[in-house]
């Protein structure tokens, strides 16, 4: 029953997405957000039933399977389209539906006035399904589609409003940036392939687990690594994240924050016993991680667009996770997934409903005392701020970034240093962010006011941002472990906690942060204007990646190619034609029309015949 | 009867040959490039009596006859239609100009 | 009458009957339609003549001057059929008056079967000068049409020259030789190897010119151009097809695939005009240039057909001279259709306007091209075939590539012809007689493509090779007393 | 099976009844019923021929043999294995959108266009079928002659110089096939002293290396134009971009794959140690079409231009999977060229209705066709998201054979060909870009009159049905899988079945 409930999970939003693409947007708003909302919801509630069922009664394997059929079979491959539920997807699972299902609730309240609403509903439900897809899939081919299909959901959200050029050059950057990522893992994936002869997961990892790792594994864990950075917006390729925001602020929520962007993470979550057998892979994931959070930290620092800095912030968080993952706390990475996507959807959906009441208006700089005109999004943002912060104790964001830094201590003190500037600086940019909007002086008088269904998510997830922590705690406040115990027999125990004096460290660093925030931006003294310094501007522009990129790689290709429209090779018949032309003209002026000449042809054939004849 | 042997009747017939067609080439006056074929019309008759003379057979002879009546009617022909050329306007008998057919 | 004379078949009697009474009818009081008819039935009774038995040669075979083997008479029956299409063609078109317009097109058609059954130079020659002088006569016919004056002068100087050049030829290998046997002299047995040699490209340059292959082409442009059209079609292919079979009857007995000058001449010249006949039609802006052009570049495949030997070679030849004369003749009677429009711009449009015509038009460039259905196509493969089969890797190469180049100009008038233009007065209807010959040779030409089994079994092994006089160790002395046997 | 023949001989007789049928303006869509009524039987037929096939008896499943030119060893044979059985039902399908959705207004002489759609459609189904050489160039030739009269006719601007360029490339390297045929004859006939054309006969000949190579090279040659291969593909694109919309579909969709089929069949099954050596050419050059045809596509204005250099990247995986050496690769291009035929054929049709409707395919005067044209706009949405490769379609199927097939044999190959797979997501996004979304283009003035007029229930019902074939074929291509391995030709069909 459990296993037959799998499929219906994914099902049921596909056949929404499918129906509301056939309507066509001949139906009105209500209706379509019923069956865009409730097909997700309702696949949450079997999500619940069948999570409930398995913490109840675990399956025998500790996972359960459903082959639904042979997708290809030819001699020496065959793949199956097959999920599998363990522990790890459980998770996942519940945070897709149980988030995803809160944003389109939020999404009707945002959207419900929008001429294309079908269409927004029908790619956010396709998008739902693609994810579980990703999620369920225990085989890698499989879970590509969803890989891929929740990255073609992405550029048709972020292109939602496509009348704006720069909207649809946005969605196509993301795409293509995300696909460069997706060769690399296909060819992770042909690798794999060739080496187990199947892309069967618990076989791969087998394979992994018992024999050595030798070159074609590395090569596989890099060329996965890949996919996973790009995906994760990871530097080097995280250029397409910031300008992914400008998708429906529900999209961004969504896909951009809470679930999409973290599948890099889940991904080597899933393969990390192929991960783990390659040291040199996981100091690379560390490092990446440890740069991206960083870097994106620094330039959340100063934008002045309240969406890029929730982006930026996001790349960083992901950068802890990234982070966890290389010093092999895995349990921590999913945490913090977990927790992360319910702040930070947060975030983004109090930085919607503002953003819907000050006209559109997306400058910080712009907004600022709005905190009595709103007092329930200040709530709510501000209990996302805080959790993003990891504001010691009542946040969720505490634990989960803390059981980070105990893994980073463990694997290297200084990686535990980074990540913890990285957490000064988070406050730091969050509180900043949240100073300069509701305190201060009024900018934007706000228009209307946020609806039910869009205060109802808002109120869920700030409490799911507060609490949603207390499923693991560190044993010095209270021993409670529910997660790394589901988890357990996936990653095994997690590790041993690191000395007290760390959690005081991670728990004061925020409130400093905090601290400073509030001594550089406090309504006395705020500056309208944004920091102007060279370092300031290089930060905002994300360390100008994308300048880079363009001189380096898209100018020259799309140049060179502009040149050779005439595609040069066609010079090369036309050259033939042009001297069968010119040969014809020749022998037309042999035809001179004098008959001495031809007299003459004659006489010379004879007269080169004789010298053949002579010749021998 | 040994004065001339056939191989120097065919040396000579050569020579013969090759003023008439020389004369093809170099004459532009149609009357002139007539006379020039039947000169090498001849020298192939004279050819063909030497290598009769050679095999001491009459065949030679009969293919000399045989081009005889061919110079013959070609010359008349021709002569025909040079006339019929005057007719037609054609104000001189140089070859090389007044061509139409040409390209 | 089914032989006057012994190995005389009677198809030469029949047309010589036909000359005379022609002229008697033209002394005695003139008219078109009387003279096409005496014409026609000739050609007809002369066609259905060729399979009456020939009385037997007596005596040695090898003496005989004339052969009326399975060869001749495939020959013969093509070459009197293309006359007639010629004939037809001629009806109401030649000036009037036009009696001795068909009393020439018998002569010449005569000379060519003489000359494709011949053994011997005299012969050969008799066929050969009857054939050309007609053809003067021909060409020179229209005296309204100002062209025709200066096609003819060319004609008969480049001829009578090539003539010259031939009979010198025949003259030497006689003096090696010592036999009128019309054959390619063999180097063995005589004492000065230069001496046949040069013989022997004398007589193919004299060859070359009547079959209008490069570099001896230069005439058969312009005389096309200026001849009228039956006169042009039976040029391109009556004429040749009687140059082609002596061609190969002279070199029937020779061994062409040795590397010797003669076997480089030929492939050398089959090269130059496969390449140059097509290249030349290439930029043609008038549909007879396009078509001599074309028949220059068809001499070339031919050639390549004869430098094949083999089970093969002369017959695909035999088949290609078939597929080749269906679709040129049907090309002229085509243009002869159109009221003689040789002006490619006139044509275009012509699908729009005369949709049959074009259709017919269509099919014999597309026969021309060798493109299926047509039995151009399975002509141009058969020759392919005997080429691979003897090795002809080069001769090959040349073909496809200037076969390409064929296309281009082909499928160029095709193209004009289905431009829709502004409709333009339509032009006068040819005569119905003509439009039943277009039928009909655009029928044949694509049953034929389709199936060619029969054509096929027809045109194997028709041409043996003849011996040589001197294996046959006759010495002049009987060459002698041969000739005084008639 | 007398059912092989009529498979060629309906579409033709349907084509000339057309044509008869073509009385002016009072009837003027006769004759585009009759070509209607004329596929669907040729469907019946198909279907029948699938039912009756042979499929307990071998690879091969059909068979016709009638002597036709017995003097030299000709006859009309042909059998049928899955290979022909797959390529055919490509072809009746892609008759459907050819014929119902671009062939109803063609204007003047509609009857010869008809003619001319069925001819090509009668050739292209001999191809698939002929076993005999003869009757297979008979038919390669054949299938190019209407084409060509397509084009010329009822082409677009620059018609006369594509049609005659892809007559002289597609007939001029056919005749090279021809002298590596006959070369192949004439070999057979000196080992074994018979002349015969029989695909079978001819694929036990006894060869030297170096004939082997030089007769491969003849086949390859005529087979790489047509599929095309760069730097043989330069008459791909004037031809796509002048022909109209039927004869853009035809030729993308079915004429490029007798090329790929011809390889399959005529290259590596009858001569296979020479397409061993080749193998590291054909490699390189499957590469290098499909970096070169997605770069250059990405240069293009031209909305069909663009279609036609993508096509040329993704025939190039089907070179591939060819020479990949391996039955997965096969069986993947195979895939390919199905999934390619229905993409790119569809996507022909709405580049062709975009030029009908707005009379122009630059595609720098269009943009913001979403709010005139949604329904069209989100189905060239669809298929360009299909012809990127998504998974969950057949051209990834394909793709991904292709590639895990070479990546078997040499790595670099297949990581240059998934990099094509990201060009390809750059080009097709450009495209719906420049197309569909963005703003409306300001010479496109709002208010023309009429409006141009969306897709209607007919195109939208075929191209729906070709979308769910797409997404079959690409979650459940097994079927298809099973089907595509080509039979060799040492496993000739036993006698009896071929003389009913």
């Amino acid at each position: 029953m459990d296993a037959l409930l799998l499929p219906l999970i994914v099902a049921c939003p596909l056949l929404a997405a499918g129906l509301l693409f056939m309507s066509a947007g001949r139906m009105p708003p209500l209706p379509t957000c019923v069956i865009g909302a409730g097909s997700v919801g309702l696949s949450a509630l079997m999500a619940a039933m069948l999570a409930t069922g398995f913490l109840r009664t675990p399956p025998p394997a500790g996972a359960l399977h459903a082959t639904l059929w042979s997708w290809m079979q030819v001699e020496g491959f065959n793949t199956r389209i097959a999920f599998t539920l363990d522990p790890l997807s459980l998770v996942m699972m519940l945070v897709v539906t149980g988030v995803g299902f809160l944003i389109q609730l939020y999404a009707y309240g945002y959207m419900h006035d929008d001429p294309g609403i079908a269409r927004f509903f029908g790619c956010m439900t396709l998008f739902v399904a693609a994810m579980l897809v990703l999620v369920f899939s225990s085989d890698l081919l499989s879970l590509y589609i969803g890989w891929e299909g929740v990255g073609i959901c992405s550029y048709l959200l972020i292109g939602f409003w496509h009348t704006d050029t720069a909207n649809v050059a946005a969605a196509r950057k993301a795409f293509i940036v995300t696909r460069i990522g997706d060769a690399a893992l296909l060819c992770g994936l042909l690798l794999l392939a060739t080496r187990a002869g199947t892309l069967d997961i618990p076989a791969l990892l087998h394979i992994a687990a018992t024999r050595p790792a030798d070159l074609s594994a590395e090569t596989a864990a890099f060329l996965l690594l890949g996919g996973a950075v790009a995906k994760s917006a990871q530097v080097p390729l995280q250029t397409w994240l910031p300008d992914a925001m400008a998708g429906p602020t529900p999209v961004s929520a969504l896909i951009h924050a809470a679930t999409m962007v973290t599948a890099g993470v889940y991904l080597i979550a899933r393969l990390h016993p192929l991960f783990a057998s390659v040291p040199a892979a996981m100091t690379a994931v560390t490092i990446i991680g440890l740069v991206t959070l960083l870097l994106a930290a620094g330039s959340a620092l100063v934008q002045t667009d309240i969406k890029r800095i929730l982006a930026y912030s996001t790349m960083s968080q992901i950068g802890y996770m990234f982070l966890a993952l290389g010093a092999g706390a895995w349990q921590a990475a999913i945490f913090h997934l977990v927790t992360h996507a319910f702040f930070k959807a947060l975030l983004f959906m109090a930085a919607g409903a503002i953003i819907l009441r000050v006209h559109h208006r997306q400058d910080i700089y712009q907004m600022g005392g709005l905190a009595r005109a709103m007092p329930g999004v200040f709530v709510a943002f501000l209990a996302g701020a805080a959790a993003l912060a990891g504001l010691p104790l009542l946040t969720a964001g505490f634990y989960s970034k803390e059981m980070i830094l105990q893994g980073a201590w463990h694997a290297a003190p200084l990686l535990w240093a980074g990540a913890l500037l990285g957490a000064f600086a988070t406050a730091i940019y969050i509180f900043r962010c949240l100073f300069i909007v509701f305190f201060g002086t009024r900018h934007t008088e706000p228009h209307g006011r946020t609806g039910a269904t869009m205060a109802m998510p808002l109120a869920c997830l700030a409490v799911l941002a507060l609490t949603g922590g207390w499923m693991e705690m560190p044993d010095a406040i209270a021993p409670v472990h529910l997660l790394s115990h589901l988890l357990s027999p996936l990653f095994g125990a997690p590790m041993p906690e690191g000395p007290t004096w760390l959690l005081w460290a991670g728990s004061l660093v925020p409130l400093a942060g905090v601290g400073v925030a509030w001594l550089l931006w406090r309504p006395r003294i705020q500056t309208r204007a944004p920091p102007e310094d060279a370092l300031a501007r290089l930060a905002r522009a994300g360390w100008d990646f994308d300048t880079l990129y363009d001189v380096l790689i898209i100018h020259p290709f799309v140049t060179l190619g502009r040149l050779n429209q005439t595609d040069i090779c066609d010079r090369l018949s036309n050259a033939t034609a042009a001297t069968a032309r010119a040969g014809g003209r020749m022998l037309g002026r042999m035809q001179s029309g004098q008959v001495r000449r031809y007299a003459g042809w004659i006489a010379a054939g004879t007269v080169v015949a004789l010298c053949l004849g002579a010749r021998p | 009867m040994n004065a001339t042997s056939p191989t120097q009747a065919l040396l000579l017939a050569t020579i013969l040959f090759t003023i008439g067609m020389l004369g093809v080439l170099a004459r532009r006056n149609l009357l002139l490039m007539l006379m020039s074929i039947e000169i090498m019309l001849n020298a192939a008759a004279l050819a063909f009596i030497a290598a009769g003379a050679r095999w001491h057979a009459a065949q030679g002879q009969v293919m000399f006859l045989m081009i005889l009546s061919l110079a013959a009617a070609e010359a008349a022909v021709g002569l025909a239609i040079i006339l019929r050329l005057h007719a037609a306007g054609r104000p001189t008998l140089d070859a090389d100009t007044g061509n139409r057919l040409k390209g | 009458m089914t032989a006057l004379l012994p190995g005389l078949p009677p198809a030469l009697p029949i047309l010589g009957g036909g000359i005379a009474l022609l002229m008697l009818c033209i002394a005695w009081h003139r008219s078109e339609t009387r003279a096409i008819l005496i014409a026609l039935t000739t050609l007809v009774l002369a066609f259905a003549s060729l399979w009456l038995p020939v009385l037997p040669w007596p005596g040695d075979p090898t003496g005989m001057l004339f052969v009326p083997d399975g060869w001749f008479t495939y020959i013969a029956a093509l070459m009197l059929l293309s006359s007639a299409a010629s004939v037809i063609m001629a009806w109401r078109e030649a000036g009037t008056p036009a009696d001795e317009f068909y009393l020439l097109l018998l002569l010449g058609t005569l000379g060519a079967l003489v000359m494709a059954g011949s053994m011997d130079m005299v012969i050969f020659f008799l066929g050969l000068e009857t054939l050309s002088l007609s053809l003067l006569g021909l060409i020179a016919y229209h005296r309204t049409q100002p062209t025709a004056d200066e096609a003819a002068i060319k004609y008969l100087i480049l001829a009578g020259l090539s003539s010259a050049i031939l009979l010198f030829g025949l003259a030497l290998s006689y003096a090696d030789s010592g036999s009128l046997r019309f054959a390619a002299p063999s180097r063995s047995g005589s004492e000065s190897p230069a001496l046949p040699l040069a013989a022997t490209a004398l007589v193919l340059t004299g060859l070359f010119f009547k079959l209008s292959a490069v570099p001896f082409h230069t005439w058969l442009p312009d005389v096309m151009e200026g001849a009228p059209i039956p006169v042009a079609s039976f040029i391109a292919v009556t004429s040749k097809i009687a140059l082609f079979s002596a061609l190969a009857r002279y070199f029937a007995g020779a061994d062409l695939l040795r590397p010797d000058a003669v076997g480089a001449e030929l492939a050398i010249v089959a090269m130059l005009s496969m390449f140059g006949g097509n290249l030349l039609a290439l930029g043609q802006v008038n549909l007879k240039r396009l078509l001599a052009g074309s028949s220059i570049a068809h001499v070339g495949y031919l050639l390549l057909a004869l430098l094949s030997p083999g089970p093969f070679g002369m017959a695909s030849a035999a088949f290609y001279l078939a597929a080749y004369a269906a679709a040129t003749s049907g090309a002229f009677a085509a243009m002869r259709g159109a009221s003689g429009l040789s002006d490619i711009g006139a044509w275009r449009g012509m699908f729009h306007r005369r949709p049959a015509l074009a259709l017919a038009m269509v099919v014999m460039l597309v026969s021309l091209a060798g493109i299926p259905p047509a039995i151009g196509f399975f002509a141009k493969t058969y020759i392919v075939i005997a080429g691979v089969s003897a090795r002809r890797i080069v001769l090959l190469g040349a073909l496809v590539a200037s076969s390409i180049i064929g296309l281009y100009y082909y499928l160029n008038v095709v193209r004009a012809m289905m431009e829709p233009v502004p409709e333009v007065p339509r032009a006068v209807r040819g005569t119905t007689a003509n439009a039943a010959l277009i039928t009909a040779l655009a029928i044949v030409t694509v049953l034929a493509g389709l199936f060619p089994e029969t054509l096929v079994r027809q045109t194997r092994s028709l041409l043996q090779p003849t011996p040589i006089l001197h294996e046959a160790g006759l010495g002049p002395v009987a060459a002698h007393d041969m000739l005084y046997r008639e | 099976m007398i059912a092989l023949p009529s498979l060629v001989l309906l579409p033709a007789a349907g084509g000339l009844a057309a044509w008869l049928s073509d009385r002016g303006p009072p009837a003027r869509h006769l004759p585009w019923w009759i070509a209607i009524a004329t596929i669907l039987s040729q469907t019946l037929l198909l279907l029948f021929v699938t039912c009756t096939a042979g499929w307990s008896s071998g690879p091969w499943l059909a068979h016709f043999s009638m002597p036709w030119i017995p003097a030299l060893g000709i006859a009309a044979r042909m059998d049928m294995d899955g290979l022909s059985l797959v390529l055919l039902w490509l072809t009746t399908i892609l008759s459907f959108p050819c014929v119902i959705l671009s062939a109803r207004d063609v204007g003047e002489r509609p009857g010869l266009f008809h003619l001319l759609l069925l001819a090509t459609i009668a050739g292209i189904n001999g191809v698939f079928l002929a076993t005999d050489l003869f009757l297979f160039f008979f038919f390669w030739e054949l299938m190019l002659v209407p084409m060509y009269v397509l084009i010329l006719q009822w082409g677009h601007e620059d018609r006369r110089r594509a049609a005659i360029k892809f007559f002289l490339f597609t007939q001029g390297s056919g005749l090279l096939m021809l002298v590596a045929i006959l070369g192949l004859v004439i070999l057979h006939q000196h080992a074994t002293g018979v002349v015969t054309f029989d695909y079978f006969a001819l694929a036990d000949t006894p060869l030297m290396p170096t004939a082997a190579m030089v007769l491969m090279l003849g086949f390859f040659i005529a087979f790489a134009v047509k599929l095309p291969v760069v730097p043989l593909h330069v008459w791909l694109p004037d031809t796509h971009t002048q022909a109209p919309t039927a004869g853009s579909v035809l030729l993308a969709g079915i004429l490029l794959k007798t090329g790929g089929y011809g390889l399959i069949r005529f290259v590596v099954l009858q001569f296979p140690d020479a397409t061993a050596r080749f193998t590291p050419v054909a490699l390189a050059m499957g590469a290098a079409g499909i970096l070169y045809g997605a770069w250059l596509s990405l240069a293009q204005d031209d909305m069909k231009r663009l279609i036609a250099y993508s096509s040329v990247s993704h025939l190039g995986f089907v070179l591939l999977g060819v020479f990949s050496g391996s039955a997965m690769g096969m069986r993947g291009a195979v895939v390919q060229m199905v999934a390619h035929g229905l993409s790119t054929g569809a996507l022909f049709v709405i580049a062709g209705s975009l030029q009908d409707r707005l009379h122009t395919r630059d595609m720098r005067r269009m943009g913001g066709l979403w709010q005139a044209l949604p329904h069209l706009s989100s189905i060239g949405l669809f298929f360009a998201i299909a012809s990127l490769g998504l998974p969950g379609m057949g051209n990834f199927v394909g793709e991904f054979l292709v590639l895990l097939a070479t990546w078997r044999i040499s790595p670099p190959i297949a990581i240059l060909g998934a990099a094509g797979l990201v060009l390809s997501a750059v080009y097709s996004l450009t495209m719906v870009g420049r197309a569909f979304l963005g703003s409306p283009h300001a010479g496109q003035d709002t208010d023309q009159t009429p409006p141009p007029a969306d897709f209607g229930a007919r195109q939208m019902t075929v191209l729906g049905l070709t979308m769910a074939l797409l997404l079959v074929l690409g979650t459940y291509p097994q079927p298809v899988l099973d089907l595509s391995l080509p039979a060799t030709p040492h496993a000739a069909p036993e006698m009896e079945a071929i003389h009913p």
